[in-house]
């Protein structure tokens, strides 16, 4: 799980900037990039969060049990 | 197109910490201490560091997909803004949020999720109605472009002077308040539901919720001031966003939450009365 | 051949595909539209329904609702024939196939929660029923004064500057498409969104919504 | 203030006020636009414009149109259709016969006449014929599915 969302973490982050440089290259047209953002600037985000939060692995419960 | 990127971290960040001055000016209005600026910043960092699941009983892959979906059409709606695009766009960005909202609450399977979703449904009867009279400024300025409206603007002065566009401001300012955390109209999170459609939405899906709610916040205000003051330097647009939000916090403050069909129809009677301001303007003019 | 007359409310015309006098097109408003209905018309076939739960109060007990296999069937049906049928009424270019696609979308909303066991979520179904089934007169009558004083149906010669609809044409249409799905709606469509199956009965709210965006943009170029 | 709110939205949230709230509302929409606007005027350059032909043999059914023929054909679009105006021969030989020699024969539904109508339904607006039978399947698929469903229980 980790791995992957590592993995879409570092594709997505260079999506984002690769994109608005070459838009700003003239390379791609400005509603590719919007398109690219659009597309994975939610899913860096979100494995951005994947990727650091904490593991779901045994965990430090307050209290555990009724 | 650099910059864009740049917007789009500004406009979290900025959102964020607006929604954190909003928290702490309803505090001290109510002569609390109340929590430090910081704090929806805070929130969001630590949400995203908590363990995270998906429910057992969740729509697995809707509960994940509506999240990416919030934060992907106000990414969509900054743009819209920024290059002074169709403002039917920004108007068809905020009823998709209203989609999302009502999503978020119903993929959960929670009861709580479902009565924020039904709430959902049910306030959208009034704010998207509300919402089309901004079409309305068409009237005014005679084009829909974002860009061709600050121009009309910089021409002829701001349209919250202009005593036409009045009502427009007025009703605009209604739906930008009735998205703003802890405002009157906002029963689809209201604490009686515990969180509304948020209820199952935690750690890293309510950090990513809330990225989307502060790029949503930067969006409606500036969206807000563009139209109806003008196109604005960076600073000056920020300091105006906080103005209005400012003024926001005190109706907050000082109001409270309406019952869910309350809501609806005070909403509906604002409408009521702009769409007759309209027509009798339109038959003067 | 193909000129959108005013692209500063919608944009230019990106793509068309022609069906005879009936022009689908994407201008950067429907192609917004279009691609929000195909998003969550692909949710609805993908994802799995959600399993409601609800508590008994005053307990600790709880159960969840299991969606039998064939109920959820059907609703999926549904669900994605209200989505193809709003794909189709955002990108139209033509006012009777727009109101035609829009019955069925108030058809369709209707199919999604028929299947459902409980007698207040069908109690309403059939209130909103009712009223998309008047909310049709308003709605084809619109189109029928559109036909009658401007000699044409398609949006395009619609939207020319030259062709005046009446008021009462575009208020007709507003409230029609209203009638099949929206704000006076919003006691009975709330409560049948309490049906569970959370991805099809998200689709009555997508489908309502972006027709009455899509009438929007309709009835401000007119 | 607030009871006049609370009174009102008593009323609206009622699922059984529902249909006379929206009945009232289109009935105040087409009074007002009436009154408004009225009368409101029939545009004379119709694009798909229909004739009464009394004295034909196919009367009340009679399309227009040459059968077997070509047909002048007014469309939107006519570079979508380039069958515009072919498509004009509903009328088999044998029942085209009976109707020129017969008076009323050839109004039997087997005759299905056809013209221009038909070519206005099947070629330039195929489509709305299309999802016109949509809405009917959706329709029956609902019912079809009520109806199995209580055989079942």
């Amino acid at each position: 799980m980790t791995g992957k969302t590592k993995a879409l973490m570092v594709l997505s982050g260079l999506i984002c900037p690769a994109s608005a440089i070459l838009a700003a290259a003239g390379a791609i047209d400005a509603i590719v990039m919007v398109a690219a953002l659009v597309i994975f600037f939610p899913l860096f985000v979100i494995s951005t969060f994947l990727t650091w939060k904490a593991s779901d692995h045994e965990g430090d419960y307050p209290f555990i049990g009724y | 197109m650099i910059s864009f990127l740049l917007y789009l971290l500004l406009a979290v960040f900025i959102g964020l910490l607006y929604h954190g001055i909003h928290r702490k000016v309803i505090a001290r209005i109510q002569t609390r201490p109340g929590p430090p600026v910081w704090q929806e910043f805070l929130h969001t960092l630590k949400f995203s560091f908590k363990q995270t699941w998906i429910p057992m009983t969740a729509s697995q892959l809707m509960f994940v997909a509506i999240v990416v979906i919030m934060i992907a059409i106000w990414v969509g709606g900054l743009y819209v803004l920024l290059t002074g695009g169709s403002l039917l766009i920004l108007f068809a960005i905020f009823l998709l949020h209203k989609i999302t909202e009502h999503g978020l609450g119903l993929s959960s399977g929670s009861p709580y999720g479902k009565f924020g979703a039904i709430r959902s449904v049910i306030s959208a009867a009034s704010e998207i109605p509300l919402f089309a009279t901004v079409g309305a400024i068409y009237m005014v300025t005679g084009s829909l472009m974002i860009s061709d409206i600050t121009a009309y603007e910089a021409a002829n002065g701001p349209l919250l002077l202009s005593v036409i566009a009045l009502p427009m401001a007025i009703a605009m300012y209604v739906i930008v308040l009735s998205k703003v955390p802890y405002n009157p109209f906002g029963i689809i999170e209201a604490k009686e539901i515990v969180s509304g459609n948020k209820t199952e939405h935690f750690g890293v899906w309510r950090a990513g919720l809330e990225t989307g709610f502060a790029i949503k916040t930067f969006v409606l205000l500036a969206a807000f001031v563009t139209l109806f003051i003008g196109a604005l330097p960076l600073w000056l647009l920020l300091i105006a966003m906080l103005i209005v939000l400012l003024t926001m916090s005190f109706i907050c403050a000082l109001t409270p939450m309406l019952s869910p069909y309350d809501a609806v129809t005070i909403q509906a009677l604002i409408i009521g009365f702009v769409v007759v301001y309209v027509v009798i303007a339109g038959v003067i003019l | 051949m193909y000129n959108l007359p005013s692209p500063q409310i919608e944009g230019e015309i990106l793509a068309y595909i022609p069906f005879g006098d009936i022009v689908y097109y994407f201008s950067p408003y429907t192609l917004v539209l279009f691609i929000f209905a195909l998003t969550f018309t692909a949710l609805a076939i993908l994802s799995r329904p959600e399993k409601q739960v609800d508590i008994a109060f005053g307990g600790d007990a709880y159960y969840t609702k299991e969606i039998p296999e064939k109920q959820m069937r059907f609703q999926r049906f549904m669900a994605i024939s209200c989505g193809l049928a709003t794909m189709a009424g955002v990108t139209t270019g033509d006012i009777f196939n727009f109101t035609l696609l829009t019955a069925m979308v108030g058809i369709c909303n209707i199919g999604i929660v028929a299947s459902v066991k409980n007698k207040h979520v069908l109690d309403n179904a059939y209130e909103y029923g009712i009223l998309a089934m008047i909310g049709t007169l308003p709605l084809f009558g619109a189109a029928a004064i559109i036909l009658a004083t401007t000699g044409t149906l398609s949006l395009w010669e619609i939207f020319t500057p030259a062709v005046s609809v009446p008021v009462i044409a575009k208020a007709l249409l507003v409230i029609g498409v209203i009638g099949e799905g929206m704000a006076p709606v919003y006691v009975a469509k709330a409560e049948i969104t309490r049906a569970p199956g959370a991805p099809y009965v998200l689709m009555i709210h997508v489908s309502s919504l972006l027709m009455f965006l899509r009438v929007v943009e309709i009835i401000i170029s007119m | 203030m607030t009871g006049i709110i609370r009174r009102i939205s008593r009323i609206l949230q009622n699922h059984n006020n529902l249909v006379g709230v929206y009945a009232f509302v289109v009935i105040a929409i087409i009074i007002v636009g009436l009154l408004l606007q009225s009368p409101l005027t029939y545009d004379q350059d119709q694009l798909y414009p229909k004739s009464i032909d009394k004295n034909s043999s196919l009367d009340p059914y009679d399309r227009g149109g040459v059968p077997f023929g070509q047909t002048n054909v007014v469309s939107q679009y006519p570079e979508n259709e380039p069958y515009l105006g072919y498509v004009t021969a509903y009328l088999t030989p044998v029942s085209l016969w009976i109707s020129e020699t017969t008076r009323f024969m050839g109004t039997t539904i087997v005759s299905h006449p056809g013209g221009i109508i038909d070519e206005i339904l099947y070629n330039t607006r195929g489509l709305d014929t299309i999802i016109e039978t949509a809405i009917l399947f959706v329709a029956f698929t609902m019912a079809m599915f009520l109806f199995t469903r209580r055989r079942e229980e």
